[in-house]
């Protein structure tokens, strides 16, 4: 098995490495890909089109947002394969339930430290979150920046404390909710340009429904709507597949 | 014609990567235990990332930094005063000046997938283990081959 | 784009890779794995791509090394290989 | 409000997956609602889809209406060649849905939400695949009915179901990132996502090691998730230890669905020219097809139960269609498009079947079929008439994509190819008639004859419910419907590949004085 993944290995490698000997110099400004009319397109037009500076944001959240749209649903995709996977509601299921061999780790004389110290880091770790979501049209950040950290101070709460606290401030049967929910939000802004009658995810229809908002600041608002739609799906899938993995999917007594 | 050590030289990134794809692959194909598997995966996707971000990265050509006293391949994001009249005429931007966004775009989607994948995944080996009391692969095809007490 | 910097970056991932993958003990193998992920995030950053660095900063280095120490905890921390 | 159809055939089985998200906790009953009455919007809309194409030719849709400059925006383009994958995907996701409301509750553990959930996101992504026009946009979408795929297969109460499914998830991660590689060469190499631009920018300087190098990644990363043999390892175990309903689902469609993949990227990515403009090199492709067809032949004789024996045709079925492909002239793509329809059909009719007969077991060994033409007369004509379209008699489709794939491998003079076509379905009908065989006249060999003792027939547990017989007559009335119509199909396909740039013969081989136009005269 060893030898016959060297061959693999050593086959790949020496074909990729002859692809880069026709390769453009690293950095080329001039290259097919950072001279292209695409790139160009994006840099330029991304003010006058979505009134937004970051390029990236425009281009993740407007030109290509029916990427970004499964995107999202890929992350909730996980959420429901994981729980499909783990969860079990019945802990009487007769499987045997096989506790890990090793030594507990020692160190829980230090948990009212850690304890303490986390839930007073939390509540700014949360609105730490909600400027990086906010303030994804100027500065990087967004939607998934800003989800995945809403979520990673409900898995502190899980790590410092137990699973139990975090599950009662973040129910099973909200984070689950909140999954579709969040995808909702993302496709329900596509869907309304639709009726409106402009192409799917084409945020200049919003212009009808938005109060004195030109087009491109209705593009803006857009691209917002649909940040927060990606945030809400991305912290309760984060917290989700931790729940299920911590705690084996009895969703009782976690890490 | 680019000999290797030029190669080496300035597409040193590329080479990198290549390097960093096959210790994933070979792990994931080689390694008997179920998580390092997963681990030689994300080096494997980790690795097809830094190829897209090393596509864009952008030195501004023959425009040196300094050269109009503005920094060169920068973080795509246009600054307060450039931006604001790019709306009326957008060609005051110069492209070469900020790093390509679109492989940006297209990496995060990549992570995103990548754990995604690695949660299924580690999911996955949890139940194996539930099933199987082992994660060595070597162990598990074993169990199978004289089954004792998996139903069939 | 400090070429050095970027040199000694690309050096010291390839070495944490190679350590996440030869390590017996898979919760230091995870850690391992979240240092690799980190040095990832930093040289991004250096490469000016910093959307990118911020995602894997907080979706790859921290949720998936959690993920993965939450699975060892729940498994085994022996690894034959 | 038809002009959104290319986008709205994706968002129907997305919508119906996060209305079950939102209201499958309260009230479960209400998701095979959803799933049956979102798959039969799905196959109107993929029917009037196709209605349009086969008159208009080409139909593209620009998400968020960015058009100008070409590739800063995603777009959507249905011809003939998708809009009939489409079709068949539709109405084989509807068949499922129909399928699993009965078997449900037997097969997955107490989860029927997830289930549906998963199984329309499935759709979702394969439908997104079938109808995007940008590579990238084509790897997200792999990547959602990849791991819809994982999760379906792991939820089955056999413990080797997950072990088999870790290593489908190696094996796919794998595959999926070879192509996403793939893709990220070609953007380096054409500055472009979009399918058409790169065509054109390929067109323009074609010679190049970084397009070589991509082609050769993507058709291995496809290779993989197609499982053709020496690849598909993976497959056997998955679609045997995984759970019916979601075997069902998956078979029949992941791997027709990525070779569908491949001829998109042969045909409008890379272009005609370029894939076989170079030397000899498809013919190793093709040599590999055969065997890859011979192998899971072999396989599939070698297996003792049921549903591995299906699985091993799957590996050989996939054989055809890459052989097909690569003939490199116009017949041999119609048969291996023509395949992946018909195929798609037959695999569903015989793993509907398999389940049915089948129920929980995983093995479900060929002696038990011992008198089953009494105890289960409908379950084993439906099983019939998928079998006659694997062996391939006419009017099922599997005689008509035959007689294209051998038509084309006679034109491409590779005899090795259509030799093989005609060997393995001789095995096939071997492997067929002997399961008939010990349905009719029971296992011990040798000793029926007229007066060989009556085959006792036991009534056992399996009981065929409403759903499972709706669904299996309409998977076997489709292999015959797919079949009559062979005719108008191969016809909207011709004129897809025609306007696609593919000649009648490979450049190359001076083809005989074929001089009659593709006029569909058959």
């Amino acid at each position: 098995m060893r030898a016959f993944g060297l061959i693999i290995v050593l086959l790949t490698g020496g074909l990729l490495l002859w692809g880069v000997r026709d390769f453009p110099l690293f950095g080329a400004a001039d290259s097919p890909a950072n001279g292209g009319v695409v790139t160009a397109y994006y840099l330029q037009h991304t003010m006058q089109d979505a009134r937004v500076p970051n390029a990236v944001t425009t281009v993740l959240a407007d030109y290509r947002s029916y990427d970004t749209m499964f995107e999202t649903a890929v992350i909730f995709t996980a959420g429901i394969a994981i729980f499909a996977i783990l969860r079990v509601f019945d802990d009487r299921g007769g499987r045997r339930l096989r506790k890990s061999q090793d030594a507990p780790v020692k160190g829980d004389q230090y948990r009212i430290i850690v304890g303490t110290t986390s839930r007073l880091l939390i509540a700014p770790i949360q609105l730490f979150a909600l400027y990086v979501l906010v303030h994804g049209h100027h500065s990087p950040g967004g939607g998934f920046q800003g989800g995945v950290i809403i979520g990673a101070s409900f898995l502190l709460l899980a790590v410092a404390r137990n699973l139990q606290t975090s599950l009662d401030r973040f129910p099973e049967r909200r984070f689950l909710a909140m999954g579709a929910g969040g995808v909702l939000i993302y496709a329900g802004t596509g869907l309304l340009c639709m009726l409106l009658g402009r192409n799917f995810l084409d945020y200049g229809a919003l212009q009808a429904v938005l109060p004195a908002t030109g087009p491109e600041m209705a593009r803006s608002h857009g691209i917002f709507a649909v940040e927060i739609g990606v945030a809400v799906t991305v912290s309760a899938s984060m917290f989700a597949v931790y729940a299920m993995l911590a705690s084996r999917g009895r969703l009782k007594d976690g890490l | 014609m680019p000999t290797p050590f030029q190669i080496l030289l300035h597409n040193f990134n590329y080479v990198c990567y290549v390097v960093l794809l096959m210790i994933g692959l070979h792990a994931m194909i080689t390694k008997r235990n179920l998580i390092k598997k997963l681990i030689g995966m994300s080096v494997f996707s980790t690795a097809i990332i830094l190829f897209y971000v090393s596509i864009g990265v952008n030195n501004g050509g023959d425009m040196l930094a300094g050269h109009d006293g503005r920094p060169v391949g920068n973080i795509p994001v246009l600054e307060h005063g450039i931006g604001h009249d790019a709306i009326t005429h957008p060609e005051t931007i110069d492209p070469r000046r900020y790093a390509n966004p679109l492989p940006h775009v297209l990496m995060l989607t990549a992570i995103v997938v990548g754990v995604a994948t690695l949660g299924v995944a580690l999911a996955i080996t949890q139940r194996v283990f539930q099933d199987y009391g082992t994660l060595e692969e070597d162990e598990i095809l074993a169990q199978l081959n004289n089954p004792q007490e998996n139903d069939d | 784009m400090i070429w050095q910097f970027d040199t000694l970056l690309l050096v010291l991932l390839i070495v944490a890779a190679v350590i996440s993958l030869r390590i017996k003990d898979l919760l230091a193998a995870s850690v391992v794995f979240g240092i690799y992920s980190f040095l990832m995030c930093l040289l991004w950053a250096v490469m000016a791509a910093v959307d990118v660095a911020f995602t894997e900063a907080a979706v790859g280095a921290g949720v998936s090394t959690l993920f993965m120490i939450a699975t060892v905890y729940q498994t085994t921390r022996r690894s034959s290989d | 409000m038809t002009e959104h159809f290319p986008v709205f055939i994706v968002l129907i089985p997305f919508f119906g997956a996060l209305l079950c998200g939102l209201l499958g906790m309260r009230w479960p009953r209400v998701c095979p609602g959803i799933a049956l009455a979102g798959m039969g919007l799905a196959v109107v809309v993929a029917a009037a889809i196709l209605q349009r194409v086969a008159e208009v030719g080409e139909w593209s849709y620009f998400v968020g209406k960015w058009e100008q400059p070409r590739g800063i925006g995603i777009e959507l383009r249905v011809d003939g060649i998708n809009a009939l994958v489409l079709s068949a995907v539709a109405v084989v996701g509807w068949l499922v849905a129909v399928f699993s409301p009965g078997r449900l509750g037997r097969d997955e553990e107490s989860k029927p939400t997830q289930f549906y959930i998963l199984f329309l996101l499935l759709m979702t992504g394969l439908f997104g695949i079938t109808v995007t026009g940008d590579a990238f946009n084509l790897y997200v979408m792999i990547e959602i009915s990849a791991l819809t795929g994982y999760a379906l297969l792991a939820m089955g109460p056999h413990s080797r179901a997950r072990l088999a499914t870790f290593n489908y998830l190696i094996m796919g991660t794998i595959g999926a990132s070879f192509y996403l590689l793939g893709v990220g060469y070609l953007y380096l190499h054409t500055g472009m996502l979009n399918m058409a631009g790169i065509h054109t920018v390929l067109a323009a300087n074609p010679a190049s090691s970084v397009a070589l190098v991509a082609f050769t990644l993507i058709m291995v990363g496809l290779w993989l998730k197609m499982a053709l043999f020496p690849l598909g390892g993976w497959l056997p175990n998955v679609y045997t230890y995984g759970p019916p309903l979601a075997a069902a689902a998956a078979a029949p469609l992941v791997t027709k669905v990525t070779v569908y993949v491949m001829v998109r990227m042969m045909v409008t990515v890379f272009g005609w020219k370029w894939v076989f403009g170079g030397g000899g090199w498809n013919e190793a492709v093709v040599w590999l097809a055969v065997v890859a067809i011979l192998a899971g032949a072999l396989m599939a004789l070698a297996a003792k139960d049921l549903k591995r024996m299906l699985c091993c045709l799957i590996l050989s079925e996939v054989g055809y269609m890459v052989g097909g492909a690569w003939l490199a002239n116009r017949w041999g793509m119609t048969g291996a498009i023509y395949h992946i329809l018909g195929d798609a059909f037959m695999t569903l009719t015989l793993f509907l079947a398999a389940g049915v007969l089948a129920g929980r077991a995983a093995i479900f060994k060929l002696e038990r079929f011992e008198g089953m033409f009494r105890r289960q007369p409908w379950v084993m004509a439906a099983f019939a008439v998928g079998a006659l379209g694997m062996i391939g008699l006419p009017p099922t489709c599997g005689f008509f994509s035959k007689w294209f794939l051998i038509r084309g491998g006679l034109e491409a003079g590779h005899y090795g190819y259509v030799g093989a076509l005609i060997v393995s379905s001789l095995i096939n009908a071997v492997l067929f008639f002997r399961i008939f065989e010990i349905a009719v006249f029971g296992s011990k060999p040798g000793k029926h004859g007229y007066d060989g003792p009556q085959v006792v027939v036991e009534p056992d547990g399996v009981k065929a419910k409403g759903g499972d017989l709706l669904a299996l007559y309409g998977a076997a009335a489709m292999v015959v419907v797919v079949g009559l119509g062979s005719g108008w199909i191969s016809g909207v396909i011709q004129r897809a590949l025609e306007v696609n740039g593919v000649p009648l013969a490979a450049p190359a081989v001076l083809a005989p004085a074929v001089d009659e136009t593709p006029t569909n005269d058959h």
